[in-house]
């Protein structure tokens, strides 16, 4: 059985150029036209440990990293003994000979093993061995057929014109691998169709990233964390040059309170953090709610709870969302489900923020952040909305009212800079015009009734948000056996799941799935749910966060659930497989 | 000659809500003082604070202002700036504000050497919450959390961290003297880069040590004896001076300043686009961002 | 009609000495016998501004501060503008004469004006005049035929031995006031019976921190915060003496991290703030969740969002508090009802949060913590049960697990100082031992295992813990028409309102309440539920968050709510008219 | 003499997981050495440290050890040495995690003069987190997160800092030379009060500019060329010598000591009662406590 597909893993040591090699691969992959989807597992450590990589290609789309590899390679020992035992029959096991050893016993029949002396043949290029792993490179792409065009092309657009020896020696080192394989059987013979029609292969984190440069950001303010940080690192290497502000600070308190000040001056501003660091911002986000600024913070979901898994995936902050900042203020939370939705709901964040003039959450996690996966050309030409401001190089009449009453509670903005509408932003409850209420006036009783105003007029801001957030979506056959609850990165491989299970056992299952978590769509998911038959919530977390949430806004219950919280990312399989167990 | 922004341009409708004879009043004298001098349109100047007593002052100017969260007004402030780099930004605050929950930030600003402006209105203890040990209070004070043996941390030496942070404009004032302090918080103003002035503010409520009285007892004008702003060293030596070495002479007056160095503002490469806030948004060149993902 | 109880309120400017004239004024009433209740109103301003302060007394047991005034001292014309018209006949309205003007046709029929010159009495006897409000006091403990030994035993108590000229001209300031009452028409005459049982007065704040030096706190860290500020008063006051470490530290953060350090080496540690500092302690008390740390962190709520209204009441933290920390880790949440559960509550807490070494919050609120409120003689006897320890002064065989697996999630703690039981607490994931999953071992089959099974034994603990939380409660008559459902503070004015609507309209109302918020007592929850007709939410903030918590556990959705969010505590009265609104 | 405590005594079972060549490797050791010198009881040794490359430290020995979260380190092991006050409390980390975001509390610390011993493995970048600036990076490096014109900050002067904080014994070391390492280390532990040894510690990895070589061309002992660490002045001229004044000389040593100030637990009323952890929990005078109530 061929598969049509390339699911590629290579693994080694920390330090060993595991992720690098992959995402070469993946890059040559999406060059040849192929849809990609890749994933990371690796360690918090810089060197040592056991890291792979797994790239899928398909002339098909695809929605996970795939299961079974058909071609592993092995770089140490170590990913020998964890994962020989996956590679089906058909596929290849490429290892380096003079380190590592297979067990005829664990590996599956009809899988062929190949072991090359990578580092010598590497040697034979550069004395230090440095492009072993292009060698294995190499043999990848000749088990799977691919062009070696794509190959050349892929190692000029890395090390570009600067390193022209590099790129050759890669080339050569790619095409002693090659003959190697040559030597020893030939291609795996998948027949796998490239198109040779380039696709563009970017992580969920550089959507965001270029979510927030086509919506036109132009403050970015970051601490380092993963799996953020590659926003931080992609905004520093390319923002300057479209005039962003790009700040990596002190910690994750001042990234908060930065974009705050930001947003004040009118600006487009932004932070990106983890879990840990979404922690530290919970005062500042609750300052920006009660001074109405504008602002998107972006959330990329990590292990927890505390320093906890860094390296691995979770859906485990959404209560911290949630309950971030003291008393109530109006948020909004976006949960891309995927690359494009990473773009598209990033761009979107900001405008949400400026007409709502209150902070924009957009949650996302390690999966979705980190995972390469290949995408339709993103379209810049988004709208860019900017919401209420006062009157543009006018004057204030009488005493300018930054926070004046109004039906939709938001309130004409102005900007320091402006004539006339000097105000002070108060953090404090105030009045119309930004005077303070708590000071000498709190408990009087025209400003108990003042109070109430106020906090109505910043809260009613959640109805014209509510109906501008994107609502629950329906996806699949409409009259399904069981409909799955998720939301975020279980995209992929629920979809996945649910397309298995109609093609293998004939069953149908839809999925409700959820790119707004607040405020929360309450009565189009009710009407939703009316209509379908039995549930089941699916949640990379212990306590099912969503479901409680989904809850506490309808009081549906999900017939059933299924939680996650050792880190890896849901598989197609592992869903279908659950499926299975609850419509039995 | 008329000038175009008085003295009371710069004032607000709301009348301060200090208490009487609080030292915080002088400060906002001298700002305001400060700003007639220097002639800044109101428009372009935004006070940010955190909060305390101390910081409710930009509810008294006729500026933009900024009233924060406590601590963080260092932190907000640079966003603001850095957003916006034409805008006149400076910070006021309390003691507890700033050399106590918003150290850090305080520290790190420095370093970069901002174009920022830092009033701070130490009195050496937290007023607003009635009277608890600041990080300024002395050694042995009794206060509403030190009621047994008083304060047994060595107090904050603002001047000396100023100087080992990188700030580049350093000063003491003291609110008995407002004609020196406008001119010490003009001169940072106008400034090219980070200035602090630590401005000695009696709370007249909760601190009965640090007085008016204590004060005048023990300030001096450390230009006048003769220190020249010009040398780091020397600046540090007075810095240690009080409260590290001895309790009976205060100097008061400009410690270091240094003009030749770039700001923060200098280096930043965004900038060459213009400045952030009057940019067009959008990207004129998605293909050449684009084709990295090809 | 002779109320036969006190509401005294005093009124003035910030800095007039407003609340220790009501502070001394409650300590009287108290000492004669009385159950006493206060509130102020204080705005975050130290000097100027318009604060009151209400200090109810009663033979009977007293729920809320009470409403209308029965005598009110204006020490100044706003303090006559905003209350002259609450005092209803057969009350008295005191005034500085001098400074003051009342408005007779705002003055209710049958309310006496008593105006006499404050300043020009005190000024015989100081010539500053500082005794000006101890002459308003002489004249309201004439009013109300109060024995004049309990001012002189108050007095002496506030100012000790050590100032008897002090006490000697409050007194002297007092009988002033009271003679003045005589000239004008004597005492009010309502009869009220003093029993001259003195008994004991307190704060929630004050029995907070009774509570916690009952049950051994011996580490205590705050930072200044209104309303959790008079903990850290009392305790930096009086922990000393009775080996506790008390510290004011440099801000939130410090002082959760400390409070962890403390309980790691196995002190009883604590923390108290409000919201806003809670927020900067949200990454911390994660920490202690996943080293399993022990320490009780009370959470007193103000107005909010942001720095909100600082002097204000709120219950609008929950949403903070239930989502404090990325991830999932086991917290419990205890909510008082009144001082003594204060008391007990905090008590309770330590216990909790060893034997299930993780942190408990107890959370209270402005009304509650600040007010003043007589109780009984709480016992200090509390029982002090400090969880699993590892075999003291034994040494580990093996390895010392501190992590050891076991059935209810806990496993026995080692203190450093112990010899062989060394291990390294950490926040990454790990292993029984302590030792690391996430650095090279994250991702390996056995170890997606392991970070299992770590992470349902900490959530593990979440049975036991809801087991020894206090359950939910029903109050009043069994058979009810409407049940009210609330939490924390509004306990008094919701009995208050129950007890009037039963005596005035005949109405049938019970409430339930919930001492405990987290783990939620689901099923004990539904069970009551289930029998209860109609129910009425009361909860002090905007959204909800308590019905929204019991929605998102139970399903079940109370049909009607009142919300209070100006900053203002329930009165019996308005929940009262809430009732009354609901059943019609 | 045979020792209680060999130096293999002080080794835990788990192989250090830093990079081949990484400076922390000599500072684990110098650590141990000292540890061994002093022949502490492993049981009453705790190392706290925060999250970093250096911060897995506490993995790598026999002692007590808690491995905290980014930046706290130093309040973590504030609140045990308040609570224990009879253990030995070090802390370990990186330049991130306690200049960085640690940086308020590791000032206010040092202003308490608590009795702990503070390493900072000082490698001028992110290593964890793959090779970002750090607030010890140099001007113009370029990293992952300053990819055009580098960093645009002054870098942090921990020891300028620490001395202007109140620290009580500032040292600082170098990866290159264990023995001089071990022997600050160990006079650190042994003394009463706060002590600060910065070890330059280079990240082979990431910091290809601050590497052994770098600092091997640059370091010298200040000791031996006179400094006396009792005269504060001095300590402080000697401070600000790199990286503030220059790049060519990089003085390492000790920096200051001062033995004669009383440390925090000195004057902490509440030992009166005993070490807290050893206390019996209750209360023996409950009427005395309630009475304040009636
Ligand atoms: C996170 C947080 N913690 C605590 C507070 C309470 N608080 C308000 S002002 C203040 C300190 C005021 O002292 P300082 O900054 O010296 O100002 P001053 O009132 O003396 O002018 C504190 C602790 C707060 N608002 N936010
Ligand atoms: C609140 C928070 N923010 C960010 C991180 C991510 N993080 C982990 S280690 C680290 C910096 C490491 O640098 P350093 O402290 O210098 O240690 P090194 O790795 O260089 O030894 C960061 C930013 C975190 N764990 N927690
Ligand atoms: S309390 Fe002190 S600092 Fe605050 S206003 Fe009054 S005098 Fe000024
Ligand atoms: S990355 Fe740098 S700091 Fe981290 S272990 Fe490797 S060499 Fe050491
Ligand atoms: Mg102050
Ligand atoms: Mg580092």
């Amino acid at each position: 059985m061929s598969p049509h597909e390339i699911v590629f893993r290579v693994g080694g040591a920390a330090g060993d150029g595991v992720s690098s090699t992959a995402e070469s691969f993946a890059k040559m992959c999406a060059r040849s036209g192929l849809h990609v989807w890749t994933y990371s597992s690796y360690q918090s450590v810089i060197r040592g440990g056991h890291v792979w990589t797994q790239v899928r290609g398909s002339p098909e789309p695809v929605l996970s990293h795939g299961t079974e590899p058909n071609v592993l390679v092995c770089l140490n020992q170590q990913t020998m003994d964890v994962h020989q035992g996956e590679v089906p029959e058909g596929g290849a096991v490429v290892y380096d000979s003079d380190l590592v050893k297979p067990d005829p016993a664990k590996v599956r029949k009809g899988a062929r093993l190949l072991g090359l002396p990578l580092r010598k043949l590497a040697q034979t290029i550069t004395p230090n061995g440095i492009v072993r792993n292009t060698v294995a490179l190499g043999a990848a792409v000749r088990l799977y057929d691919m062009d070696f065009a794509q190959v050349e092309a892929a190692f000029k657009d890395i090390w570009g014109d600067k390193k022209p020896e590099v790129v050759e020696q890669n080339v050569r080192a790619a095409k002693l691998g090659a003959g190697e394989v040559e030597k020893a059987g030939g291609s795996l013979r998948f027949g796998i169709p490239f198109s040779h029609e380039p696709r563009y292969l970017m992580t969920g984190n550089e959507a965001v990233a270029l979510g927030a440069l086509a919506a036109g950001v132009r403050f970015h303010a970051q601490y380092p964390m993963t799996p953020a940080s590659s926003i931080l690192h992609w905004m520093a290497a390319h923002g300057p040059a479209h005039g962003v502000v790009v700040k990596q600070v002190e910690d994750e308190l001042a990234a908060m309170n930065m974009a705050v000040g930001a947003g004040h001056t009118g600006v487009r501003s932004m932070v990106a953090t983890s879990g840990g660091g979404f922690s530290l911002m919970v005062e500042a986000i609750g300052q920006a709610g009660m001074t109405e600024t504008p602002l998107v913070a972006v959330l990329v979901q990590r292990g927890g709870p505390s320093t906890g898994l860094p390296t691995k995936t979770e859906q485990g902050d959404l209560n911290l969302a949630l309950g971030a900042g003291q008393g109530d203020w109006p948020r909004g939370i976006l949960a891309p489900r995927n690359t494009k939705e990473c773009f598209d709901l990033t761009a979107k964040a900001f405008n949400l923020a400026e007409i709502y003039q209150t902070p924009i959450l957009v949650m996302s996690d390690l999966y979705l952040g980190e995972g390469f996966r290949t995408v339709d050309r993103p379209d810049f030409n988004v709208p860019i909305v900017r919401g209420m401001v006062a009157a543009d190089g006018g004057v204030a009449a009488g005493r300018y009212q930054r926070y004046a009453y109004t039906d939709s509670g938001v309130s004409p903005r102005a900007f320091p800079g402006m004539k006339g509408y000097q105000y002070t932003a108060a953090t404090d409850e105030h009045m119309e015009n930004g005077d303070l209420i708590s000071d000498v006036l709190a408990g009087l009783p025209e400003f108990v009734e003042e109070r109430r105003k106020m906090h109505e007029k910043r809260m009613r801001k959640l109805e014209g948000l509510r109906k501008d957030m994107p609502p629950p979506e329906l996806w699949g056959s409409p009259n399904a056996d069981l409909t799955l609850l998720h939301w975020g990165s279980t995209w992929g491989p629920a979809h996945e799941a649910i397309l298995q299970v109609e093609e293998k056992q004939g069953l149908h299952v839809n999925s409700l799935e959820f790119p707004s978590l607040f405020p929360f769509h309450a009565e189009e998911t009710l009407r939703i749910l009316k209509e379908v038959k039995r549930t089941l919530a699916i949640e990379a977390n212990y306590t099912g966060q969503f479901s409680r949430l989904l809850r506490a806004e309808t009081g549906y219950k999900p017939d059933f659930s299924f939680l996650k919280y050792d880190g890896e990312p849901f598989t197609g399989r592992e869903i279908a497989e659950r499926i299975l167990e609850v419509v039995a | 000659m008329k000038l175009a922004f008085e003295l009371e341009t710069y004032k607000s409708e709301i009348k301060p809500t200090w208490c009487p004879g609080c030292g915080d009043y002088a400060v906002l004298n001298a700002l305001q003082h400060a700003l007639t001098e220097l002639q800044l349109e109101p428009w372009n100047v935004l006070i940010v604070s955190g909060i305390g007593c101390s910081s409710n002052l930009p509810h008294f100017l006729s500026t933009y202002g900024f009233h924060a969260i406590h601590g963080r007004a260092v932190a907000v402030a640079e966003g603001a700036e850095l957003a916006n780099p034409d805008l006149h930004v400076i910070v006021t605050g309390g003691d507890g504000d700033g050399y106590g929950i918003g150290l850090g930030h305080f520290i790190h600003a420095m370093r970069r050497n901002l174009d920022l402006t830092y009033i701070v209105m130490n009195n050496e203890i937290y007023g607003l919450t009635t009277g608890q040990a600041s990080p300024t209070s002395e050694m042995g004070m009794k206060t509403k959390s030190t009621p047994i043996v008083g304060v047994i941390e060595n107090p904050i030496d603002p001047i000396a961290l100023a100087l080992s942070a990188g700030a580049t404009y350093v000063a003491r004032a003291f609110s008995g003297d407002v004609k020196q302090m406008s001119e010490l918080v003009a001169r940072g103003i106008e400034h090219h880069g980070f200035s602090l002035i630590d401005a000695l503010s009696p709370c007249v409520t909760y601190n009965k040590i640090n007085t008016y009285d204590f004060f005048r007892k023990r300030v001096y004008d450390l230009n006048k004896e003769g220190h020249d702003p010009g040398d780091l060293k020397a600046a540090f030596l007075k810095a240690l001076e009080w409260p590290v070495m001895q309790r009976d002479r205060i100097p008061l007056g400009l410690f270091y300043r240094n003009d030749k160095l770039p700001t923060y503002e200098d280096l930043e490469p965004a900038y060459k686009k213009g400045n952030p806030v009057t940019q067009r948004l959008g990207v004129e060149d998605a293909d050449e961002i684009l084709n990295e993902f090809l």
